[in-house]
């Protein structure tokens, strides 16, 4: 399984660096999309996946981020900006995570979502009293480079899940997942460790809100925090499956694939579909799309 | 500062804080004694404000007939949620085990699926009827006819409910489920009964108060989230699950949010709102109306 | 200064004084046995000593440092570490992680991987759950949990393991078990062990020396020998 | 095997199907394609926009179709998408419709972010499109060339008109309660210096975000403050709640406008006879008699979809696919031509003349619509006036 994972791993990476060399657009906006999803669901799943902290609030890092880079877009080079964005959503979640990761369970997952909103308000009222009323982006690098952006997001973000759930750190967050009062007792630094994989969790996010910003050319804040984000974020992890790194990336692309599908063939049902489709694999597949495809390759 | 004192301002914050107060409790009703997140729970106000909607448009009844066809309407939605999923749900350890993040998606699946099948029954335009908009002046507070039904219906359902879970025997099975569900098993609480009508009722009330609403917003088929929002808003800060106290908190959000903006700006509002919010989650997640108990 | 030393111990819930000025003195190596009758404060004692709970007054040295009012993780790395009377395994690990985690983060830290396999190892053999370690941890009998407990204390590379309970719910036959592996472990490993047990049998057999607590304060204090004698334990233990 | 035959059925009954309909149909259809924000937080709106789109196929169909140079007429067909009001998705379908679909001609999406992210892919391909729904000054950064905006209810010259308006009927002082959303925002940084121009005093000036339910407090205070006029700058939604609580506290102020929302046609339903004498923002009106198309269009939009068209959104979209329309009719669908063609001609609407300079219409005046019995009456400026401004009598 590890070795047709990691080649499954290795030929979406290379597809998708690949594709904007074919120079269709269509292509590169399916890529692009896909590899956003991949890399938002996959650092959810740092913090959510192995603590079992339900994030419903992953639109700030991304709306943060955004706002952040496009601030700086045009005042600094394109990666310095990407870069910040990045940075600044990691320090947010570095200032909040202490207090935060304190609440449990519903309430963490409540907390979250309402922070997001919280953080877009003030937002907004930020951009109103700067009188600035949604901003257009200009000097922003070709559609290709933002596409290669996004796929080295998606694979670092796979990458850094990887690394999370296999090494020391993976261990200590799943005892937290399973009991945290056992796991601080046999040392486990549990409010250290959480905050960890929670600002592991922001940093990328920040960046990719960034570029999607970017590729949209126009910000209002409120977009960059929409709610719909955190929601997508949640639905394609568990669609895709907790236990395992495959099971964000089986979601994003499961996800992405099955609504572009529906898309151009049901346009008026889509969104009625894809809400059975989340429903049946709650109920039928707890395991999700990851947990499937072990058992169509004979195992698990 | 005049206004402040002024009786009209009450009023307002009477109106909001009522409503408020019920559509949380049928919030709270759901997750009290199913820990179901109810993410769909406005959805279901949409449900309640087509319903009077249609039922005034087409055939002139008008709303106070429409509270007993919204409440039958998604209580039976309820109960076929409820069959269709949730007796599942909650009958399978596995899945009940994370049965707080499995209804979360379940739900939002449900929402998604209300608010397209709305608008592909009858499109996303906004839609609107005149009802009981005159307005009575009292006292020096004027007061619009529907917005007084509105506090007297919303206001009146919730004593109605807290006396029920006081004084009738069925209110008692129903705070025992919610405070010690394992225990109320042992003593003989047949969850198997009380569950469906539990979610039928939570469903039935955001119904009532979508025809509520009705009379007073536009109505789309997307209409429904910021309720959602505002019903979990009041039960973070009631408690989640603690009835009393959630009628209690709607109440006083629709307080603090009217006497808040007018102490500051309307600009705060959301500020405000989000802001006591979280707080609210971070000092004291079991809610400020909640007594602490020890364990 | 004793290994552990308990110093005026005081720890109030509300109106109840769970415990009132408690001292404890621990040396190396020794067996330790804590007596009393529900709610006599042995578990808040625990887990005043693992950090889990701030005693109002009083001080915890460990090791000839202070360690009231550290984490328990800061706690358990500087080498206790305690089992629950109400088990809490990882249950949706196997029972190798399970220990696993115990020896990356325990006071063992910092070792080789080798190193840290020898401990897991050593865990799981001396409590006997070697041929269990592969299943999911959810999965054991409550005396395979309960040994669960010790293995993963253990597994922390702790010097001083506080047992809370252990051979409650085990038979006789398991009982026995256990009391060779704790004396066993003493021997092997010269750890340090306090423990908690209404087996009272179990206790007498056990321990060096015991500490006899009744509402929160210290009653008698000697060899198991002595305690049997003590008319006042006999009184309020035995009613 | 069984299911090749399977297939080869249904391929031949499809290619009979097409036969059939290529007999009705004298040519290929023209594809249209768009993207509409028909879920997520703009879906309200999409009705207004894409009923007409609707109502003018329907009307070019019934006409034989299409026109191209040299008189030949091809039926239109839409090819459209949901964009869940996410402008990142509407880049995507819109890549999607040009370079997958290969679609002749394109509609323009909802709303202005929509239209902001489109206008470089637009460039990119060099596929000109008109747009409808957009309005803010930002419109005026976009480089000319394949987006034109036949809007004229821009902010920066909203601003101004307003004043003006509201000098010219005597007004002396203005309360202002603003959303924070972007357009009302930039009407709102318009409009107070311009009022100080015209000497018009500001007693009260607040911003509210877009969530809010109670504007009581605010409304109070302009109770008491009984200015002029009321400016409430208002989103659909909010339009509701300000016209329910204002009818409420009874304001007094004779000249009230809420910016967007009075046109929609459920406003009116709601509010009857209360939403007399509101003033909004519109440069179109069925009323107008000099342009003929304009009450055509009225009496069809009722009788097709039993509302009124929306007097802003609505009008704005179907002008969209007229000047669509005339330009293919001239030009044909190569695309460097239409694009000419847009750029230069100029186009008989429902909304009288239309004429672009660089991406925006210099025909069309900024105007005020009020409501009056129940219609949408322009009532400024001069020039394409329906009626004359009335002082709101009560609620």
């Amino acid at each position: 399984m590890k070795a047709l994972d990691i080649i499954f791993g290795l030929a979406l990476a290379i597809g998708g660096l690949l594709v904007p060399l074919s120079g269709d657009a269509y292509l590169m906006g399916l890529v692009f999309q896909l590899a956003m999803w991949i890399a938002l669901a996959q650092s959810w799943s740092m913090l959510s996946s192995t603590t079992g902290y339900l994030s419903l609030g992953h639109a700030v890092f991304y709306g943060i981020g955004a706002y952040v880079c496009v601030l700086l877009t045009g005042v600094v080079p394109f990666g310095v900006a990407l870069a910040a964005g990045a940075a600044a959503s990691a320090v947010f979640a570095g200032l909040i995570g202490l207090p935060v990761l304190r609440v449990q369970g519903p309430y963490f997952v409540i907390l979250t979502y309402g922070l997001a909103e919280l953080v877009r308000n003030v937002v907004m009222r930020i951009e109103s009293a700067l009188g600035s009323f949604g901003r257009m982006i200009f000097m922003v690098p070709s559609f290709e480079v933002l596409v290669w952006c996004m796929v080295a997001l998606g694979i670092l973000a796979t990458l850094g899940a990887a690394a999370v759930r296999h090494s020391a750190l993976g261990a200590g967050l799943a005892a937290i997942r399973e009991n945290e009062v056992a796991a601080e007792t046999v040392g486990v630094p549990v409010a250290r460790l959480k905050l960890l994989a929670f600002v592991a969790s922001a940093t990328i996010p920040g960046a990719v809100g960034g570029l999607a910003l970017l590729r949209t050319g126009y910000f209002e804040p409120a977009q960059a925090f929409d709610p719909v984000i955190s929601f997508t974020i949640v639905t394609m992890a568990l669609v895709g499956g907790t236990e395992t790194v495959r099971g964000p990336v089986l979601g994003a692309l499961g996800f992405t694939l099955l609504s572009e599908a529906l898309w151009s063939s049901l346009p008026q049902l889509y969104m009625i579909v894809l809400g059975l489709t989340l429903i049946a694999f709650i109920l039928f597949v707890p395991r999700g799309l990851s947990g499937l495809a072990d058992r169509a390759l004979g195992r698990g | 500062m005049d206004t402040l004192l002024s009786g009209q301002l009450l009023f307002a914050a009477l109106v909001s804080g009522s409503l408020y107060a019920l559509i949380a409790l049928g919030l709270n009703l759901v997750y009290g004694t199913l820990r179901l997140l109810n993410i769909a729970h406005g959805d279901l106000v949409m449900i309640g404000a087509y319903t009077a909607f249609w039922l005034f448009t087409l055939l002139s009844i008008p709303p106070v007939v429409s509270f007993f066809v919204a409440a039958a309407l998604c209580a039976l939605l309820g109960w076929a949620v409820y069959e269709g999923m949730f007796r599942r749900l909650l009958a399978n350890p596995g899945l009940a085990k994370r049965v707080e993040a499995n209804s979360l998606i379940l739900f939002y699946g449900i929402s998604v699926i209300l608010q397209n099948l709305t608008a592909l029954a009858f499109t996303s335009s906004s839609r609107g009827y005149q009802y009981l908009d005159t307005v009575i002046t009292w006292q020096g507070v004027s007061m619009t006819g529907n917005r007084l039904l509105s506090l007297g219906v919303a206001g009146g359902i919730c004593i109605a409910a807290l006396l029920f879970l006081r004084f009738h025997l069925f209110g008692w099975e129903l705070r025992a489920v919610i405070q010690r569900r394992e225990a109320a098993q042992i003593v003989g609480v047949n969850l198997n009964r009380v569950q469906p009508i539990i979610i039928c009722a939570g469903f039935a009330i955001a119904g009532i108060a979508g025809v509520l609403v009705s009379m007073t917003e536009q109505i789309t088929p997307f209409m429904g989230f910021p309720f959602t929002i505002i019903a979990f808003v009041v039960i973070i800060i009631g408690g989640l699950g603690n009835i009393g106290a959630g009628v209690l908190a709607g109440l006083s959000l629709g307080l603090i949010e009217t006497y808040g903006v007018a102490l500051t700006s309307p600009g705060y509002r959301s500020i405000l709102i989000y802001g006591l919010f979280v707080a609210v989650l971070l000092i004291r997640p079991e809610g400020i109306f909640t007594k602490a108990v020890r364990s | 200064m004793a290994f552990l030393d308990v110093r005026g111990v005081s720890k109030r819930f509300g109106g109840l004084m769970a415990l009132n000025n408690v001292d404890m003195s621990v040396e190396k190596g020794e067996i330790f046995g804590l007596m009393g009758a529900n709610g006599a404060g042995k578990t808040t004692l625990f887990s005043v000593i693992a950090g889990h709970v701030a005693p109002t007054t009083g001080e915890v040295h460990f090791n000839g440092r202070r360690i009231t009012g550290l984490s328990p993780s800061r706690i358990c790395r500087a080498g206790i570490c305690r089992t629950f009377q109400i088990v809490r395994p990882f249950a949706g690990l196997s029972v190798e992680e399970n220990v696993r985690v115990a020896a990356i983060y325990g006071s063992g830290r910092g070792r080789s991987r080798a190193s840290r396999d020898t401990l897991v190892n050593e865990a799981l053999e001396s409590v006997g759950l070697t041929r269990q370690r592969a299943g999911l941890a959810g999965g054991l009998t409550l005396s395979g949990q309960k040994r669960l407990e010790i293995a993963r204390a253990l597994a922390t590379g702790a010097d001083l393991v506080m047992l809370d309970e252990v051979m409650a719910g085990l038979n006789p036959t398991e009982i026995g078990e256990m009391l060779e592996t704790l004396a066993e472990l003493r021997r092997s490993r010269g750890i340090t062990f306090v423990i908690v047990e209404h087996v009272i049998g179990a206790l007498m057999t056990l321990s060096d020396r015991i500490l006899v607590l009744h509402h929160g304060e210290r009653i008698a204090f000697g060899t198991p020998e002595e305690i049997g004698r003590n008319k006042h334990v006999e009184e309020v233990y035995f009613g | 095997m069984k299911t090749t035959r399977r297939l080869a059925c249904a391929a031949l009954g499809a290619a009979a199907a097409l036969s059939v309909a290529g007999a009705a149909w004298a040519a290929d259809p023209i594809r249209i394609g768009y993207s509409m924000a028909r879920t997520g937080i703009f879906a309200a709106a999409a009705p207004s926009q894409e009923n007409p789109y609707e109502l003018w196929k329907e009307q070019v169909n019934a006409a034989g179709g299409l026109e191209l140079p040299g008189g030949e007429k091809r039926p239109v067909e839409f090819v459209s998408y949901d964009d869940q009001s996410n402008p990142a998705n509407t880049v995507r379908i819109y890549e999607k419709l040009i370079t997958q679909d290969k679609v002749d001609l394109l509609a323009a999406p909802w709303g202005t972010p929509m239209h902001l992210a489109l206008a470089p892919v637009l460039q990119r391909y060099k596929f000109p499109m008109v747009g409808n729904t957009a309005a803010s000054v930002q419109l005026r950064k976009v480089a000319p060339g394949y987006i034109w905006f036949p809007t004229s209810a821009i902010p920066d010259a909203m601003g101004p008109a307003l004043a003006e308006m509201m000098a010219a009927n005597g007004i002396t002082s203005a309360a202002i309660i603003a959303n924070e959303l972007p357009y009302a925002q930039e009407f709102r940084s318009f409009l107070l210096p311009a009022l100080k121009e015209k000497g018009i005093e500001v007693v009260m000036d607040e911003s509210y975000p877009p969530d809010i339910k109670d504007m009581t407090s605010s409304l109070v205070q302009i109770r008491d403050k009984a200015p002029d006029a009321v400016i409430a700058m208002t989103y659909p939604s909010d339009a509701f709640l300000f016209a329910g609580q204002a009818k409420e506290l009874g304001l007094k102020s004779p000249f009230v406008l809420s910016l967007i929302g009075p046109t929609i046609d459920a406003y009116r339903k709601v509010f009857g006879s209360a939403a007399d004498g509101i003033i909004a923002s519109a440069h179109w009106s069925p009323e107008a008699t000099e342009w003929t198309r304009g009450k055509a269009f009225f009496d069809a939009y009722v009788a097709k979809f039993g509302e009124e068209p929306d007097a802003l959104d609505s009008a704005l979209s179907y002008m969209s696919l007229e000047i669509l329309q005339q330009a293919v009719a001239k030009a044909g669908l190569d695309h460097e031509a239409l694009r000419e063609a847009i750029a230069t001609g100029t186009f008989d609407t429902i909304n009288g003349e239309v004429k672009f300079d660089g991406v925006q219409n210099d025909v069309t005046p900024t105007g005020f619509v009020q409501i009056q019995d129940g219609k949408i009456e322009l009532v400024w400026p001069e020039s394409i006036k329906t009626s004359d401004y009335q002082p709101k009598q009560g609620w």
